[in-house]
């Protein structure tokens, strides 16, 4: 048969919980009443973390910042499929997944007011922010391969933008994931921006979860603002890794309702209608609408929980402004053992401040 | 010439606008600088202007904007490529080393490649990581790449100009510090300054302070600081080819050097020139030429990046004890 | 409904004509006796040059030099479907290409015997051999990008390996191709090995062709042992470029016949065995064949050929070993304009030149 | 310890293997490193001792190679990585210069990176383009990073015994012409030679001579046409960080130096040298420092390549001119 059809490819769509907060009774997972309300506190701790650091960022107090507004169900359901001991690595703008994998807020805000210092007691497994886009693609390949070589099982997840899938890294990591078949779950934020450039203008194909198909493994599109959708399949994702299934591509559709930094002017760029289409599928009103449907919440419970969590806040933006790092870490640890010329030039530094502080 | 008081932006701005006038083939292209207008507005207005075939919002792959950038420019474009931040051209260093710095030398000039690569650059102003990096040295060691770096609105202007009209490629640098740190008066008409050549800003008889981008402002800031000397200060405006007969002249008059810049100081720009006036000027010397640089160590987040670039205090200790030697 | 195929995707095979020159008639392109006649022509003068080649590299007359044994129809048949004004970007191992675009044999000689001097009289269009692995692939989508923007209707074509599949310029350059659609042809020549890796270690997807999928265009995999076929589809995919149809990727199933070049040595790696069953497959042998059979060519003919060609190896192999480059060329074509370090270290070495002849 | 005369293949072969069985959590990967043992043969032999596991047959993807590689040291394993020719390493320093450098930087010391990048390196072995280069200033001027040249068999086997070890990112370059140029006498068993120290190979009291690499056999050369001369040679071995104590001390006393590198010129290492020897020992100095280098271009394919490259001739020269200054 001289032309003949060789390749027969396909990608899934799952959603779960709908905007309305009505459950697919079928694929529904099976979480206990705790661990809902465990999904919802750290969405809603998320959300205001992000709020916090907006506030912060406008009164001069913070760095320039990404905010997650809007991808709570991404983060934190991915988040929560994630056992303590799987390796994780973000890009900028995982909050939430720091949030639920137990980094003190503190720290976070710490590293957003300008120190590397927040990471001294980063607890591990978590890998530090990556700012140049979809080069901790590579880390988190690295790092599952290595779980695998090292009779592990572990699994290691990543997370990236829908922009990071036009980077040669986020080819590379994918193609070497595949040939390895690596224990790694790549979460792709698909935000539909990657700051102005909306999402098809970002690559031609359809999806992106079908870039995986082009490294011989599974790519699936989930609703990335439903929480159970993204728990579930990043729970079959990591499962699958740990037990040498290989790597496995999650698209999580979804949307960036802030600007793309504190720098960022989006009304440049988007039509407040489109916004507004989006708020209407809000991850977190709908997780609300679910639980009030099975009566675990109500208004009381989040009054609550709202007070709770603004007390939790200030105290870490508290702790976090008193913070000064002193001067001698920039060069401490440049290297295990301090080199020579370092040396020199801290004393260089260090004469100068003291000759300064003597005039 | 009618004049305007324009920032940096501004006057980057202006130069675009006018070169893509003039020039068809001349292309803006890369990451927001279209509908966004960049995200430090240095595109602005251009698409209204150009049309989106001319101001081209690219996919986020900075190796993908160089080296398509050098396959038009091969064929008869101009394109002005902007990479977001300077912290992210490491990754264009392969397209630019293997290719658009060698196709006229391994094509023996039947092809050549006018390209302009774009990018802010260096420190101050309280950014994230990969925000405040001064990386000229691994463009200047790049044979057949110009690297530029104006200190002023009027200089990015006319620098601008000449690197679009240049036949080979250059890397402009953009010191972000200064992009709306101050006005000046910028001719609104067309203007050019060579590429490769310095410029003294000042003339002096004790010593030569050289600097380059944002770290003339903190010279001159310094030199306030040291009245009683006579400071012949250098802008270099080109790093690379570097002007070192400027250098050389000054040098041989003062007999004394300092060189500031924020790049770390293991091979950065600093030890080039003191090997020049090692070499073409040693026995006018009459003290150690200082460095007043960037640590060898990675930049550090705001929180002590202070204590990492070059201030006017550290410039002026280093002049005075240069002068004292 | 909640879980649902979103995507649909497929790759198709071609083959004209089989390894014992037999044609499928309903796909068999229309050619004139004198157009077969230059392919073949073509084929043979490229293994001729080839041969010449590995025979002066041994006698240490050449560098490296990386072979094209058994890949001449892919090499061939894509290079016939170009036209003249279509831009020709190779890797190293298109020796074929570059004499079907009639660079002179002496020109690829000269450099191959290592001197940059073989491009001073270049023919336009025709961009120089690309050494580090699929970086050329950018500069393709940018020339024809340039087309595209200037209103020409004139492709590019580039050429690479199944290694190049792997890196990082090659997906950036077909996902710029894919949001741009550019009129860009992408010729993998997928002749099973990168050096000693073999295909199926370089990456896990089922064929290279489906690759395309990912960013938003067509891929085809051919028989690239079958000068028709491959003829057939690029001539297909460079007018449906020119035509603003945007790209096309044709991977070109054909194997590397020898080593990967001569520093290298295939017994390393691969088996004598696997090496037979594709000599059976030869391109060249069943060009012959099929041309036999047309009765369009004899052995009478084949002896002329071959002569022919010697005596014009022959030449421009002299011609070539008689080229002295200047040395003043290693600084005239760095810039433009020679920079004043630039003539102060020609200058230098000039001086020393000189000297040392004087001593 | 028992010796055998080994080429610099065979000692860094030897290395691997003697790490390799010591500490399992090293392992090597790149292209073609594990069956076809790589292609200068450097890793022969491992994959059939250390399985595929250990020594890793990479996709073509160097980006790829040293981004794994980072995540695999990360979480505790000591990968040696082979980037096939110098020429490829620039798609490598994003990864380097962003991420590996950085990491213990960035983490506070919660991560390191305890990487080794092996390449071949530098010309004189009539190869293709981008198969001749010296790229050491890209990878000298990343704050974290080590550099190592090794210039004989037996400094090979020991630097790469040190770099492996060492909880920090190296560079590991080795300078192709000496892969079989010569053998020595290499230790069978472990031996390590302490990175960031040069070592003086001659004592001499006229001038000092320092070079890495390839180019210390072309001073040992060019030393011989000047016998009347009492030469200090000075051999770095570690380019990052640099030894200057061993440099200042021997232009103290000489007050003369020569310095010898294939990087091209502006910004080679030769020009940080000089920095150094104008801030610690400039009144030492008796003539300008002079620099024998690759020149300001890309490296010429083999038949103007000679011309490129430093030879004894011209070393030789520079030491008399140097000497009579
Ligand atoms: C390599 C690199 N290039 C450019 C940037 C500047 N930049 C920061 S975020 C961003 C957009 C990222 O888009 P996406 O991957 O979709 O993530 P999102 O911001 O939407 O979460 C860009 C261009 C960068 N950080 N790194
Ligand atoms: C970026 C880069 N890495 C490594 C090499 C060394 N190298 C030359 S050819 C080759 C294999 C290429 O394989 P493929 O793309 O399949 O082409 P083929 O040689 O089979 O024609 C390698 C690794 C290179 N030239 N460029
Ligand atoms: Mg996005
Ligand atoms: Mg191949």
């Amino acid at each position: 048969m001289p032309r003949q059809k060789i390749v027969d490819m396909s990608v899934d769509w799952l959603s779960i919980l709908d905007p309305e907060g009505n459950v697919d009774k079928n694929l529904e997972p099976d979480l206990d009443k705790g661990t809902l309300e465990k999904f919802y506190r750290t969405m809603v701790l998320t959300r205001m973390f992000d709020d916090k650091a907006l506030k912060l960022q406008r009164q001069g107090r913070m760095l320039t910042y990404g905010s997650s507004l809007g991808q709570e169900a991404t983060a934190v359901g991915s988040a929560f499929a994630m056992k303590p001991d799987d390796w994780f690595f973000p890009a900028f703008r995982e909050h939430g997944v720091q949030i639920a994998r137990g980094i003190p807020l503190k720290l976070l805000y710490i590293y957003w007011m300008g120190s590397e210092d927040a990471n001294l007691t980063l607890p591990q497994k978590n890998f530090t922010v990556a700012i140049p886009v979809s080069t901790q693609v590579l880390h988190a390949v690295g790092a599952a391969w290595a779980a695998k070589l090292q009779k592990q099982s572990t699994a290691s997840i990543v997370y990236f933008g829908d922009g990071a899938t036009s980077e040669g890294d986020f080819h590379e990591g994918m193609n070497f994931a595949g040939v390895f078949k690596t224990p790694t779950v790549f979460i792709c934020q698909n935000n539909q921006y990657a700051i102005s450039l909306p999402r098809e203008k970002q690559t031609a194909s359809k999806t992106l979860a079908q870039k995986a198909l082009a490294y011989g493994f599974e790519g699936i599109q989930v609703d990335g603002n439903d929480v159970l959708a993204v728990y579930s399949e990043t729970l079959a994702a990591l499962e699958k890794a740990r037990s040498g299934g290989g790597p496995t591509m999650i698209e999580c559709v979804t949307y960036r309702m802030g600007a793309h930094t504190t720098s960022d002017d989006p009304t440049k760029y988007r039509k407040a209608a489109e916004v507004e289409e989006w708020r209407k599928k809000d991850p977190i009103k709908r997780l609300r609408m679910y639980l009030e449907k099975k009566g675990i919440w109500d208004q009381g419970r989040e009054d609550t929980l709202i007070k709770e969590i603004t007390g939790e806040i200030e105290k870490a933006v508290e702790e976090a402004e008193s913070y000064k790092p002193p001067i001698e870490n920039m060069f401490k640890y440049v290297y295990a053992e301090m080199p020579q010329h370092l040396k020199e030039q801290m004393d260089e530094l260090q004469g100068f401040i003291s000759k300064k502080k003597g005039e | 010439m009618s004049l305007a008081k324009l920032n940096m932006v501004q006057a980057i701005n202006l130069a675009l606008h006018q070169e893509m006038e003039k020039d068809p083939t001349v292309l803006v292209m890369g990451e927001d600088v279209g509908v966004d207008g960049g995200v430090f507005r240095v595109t602005e207005g251009l698409i209204n202007k150009f049309g989106s075939d001319r101001v081209i919002d690219t996919p986020l792959a900075e190796s993908g904007i160089v080296g398509t950038a050098i396959g038009m420019a091969v064929s008869g474009l101009k394109p002005v490529a902007e990479i977001q931040f300077e912290g992210f051209s490491y990754m264009t260093i392969d397209q630019l080393a293997a290719h658009a710095s060698r196709i006229r030398y391994r094509s023996r000039g039947t092809y050549h490649c006018p390209l302009v690569i774009r990018a802010p650059y260096g420190g101050g102003v309280r950014a994230l990581e990969h925000h405040s990096e001064a990386v000229s040295t691994f463009y200047i060691h790049i044979p057949g790449l110009k690297v530029v770096i104006p200190s002023s609105p009027y200089d990015a202007k006319g620098l601008l100009i000449s690197s679009i009209r240049d036949p080979d490629p250059v890397f402009f640098f953009e010191p972000k510090k200064l992009y709306r740190a101050f006005k000046e008066e910028v001719p609104e008409g067309e203007y050019t300054i060579p590429l490769g050549t310095g410029k003294k800003l000042t003339e002096g008889e004790d010593l030569t302070l050289i600097a380059w981008g944002a770290m003339v402002r903190v010279c001159q800031e310094a030199m306030e600081q040291v009245k009683d000397l006579s400071v012949e200060l250098i802008d270099l405006r080109t790093l690379s080819p570097l002007d070192d007969g400027v250098i050389i002249d000054s040098v041989k008059k003062t007999g004394r050097a300092v060189i500031v810049h924020e790049e770390p100081r293991t091979l950065g720009l600093g030890a080039e020139i003191i090997a020049r006036i090692n070499e073409k000027a040693l026995l006018s010397l009459e003290a150690p030429v200082k460095r007043v640089t960037g640590f060898d160590i990675p930049v550090p987040l705001p929180k002590l990046e202070d204590y990492y670039l070059p201030d006017a205090a550290r410039v002026a200790d280093a002049i005075k004890e240069v002068a004292a030697f």
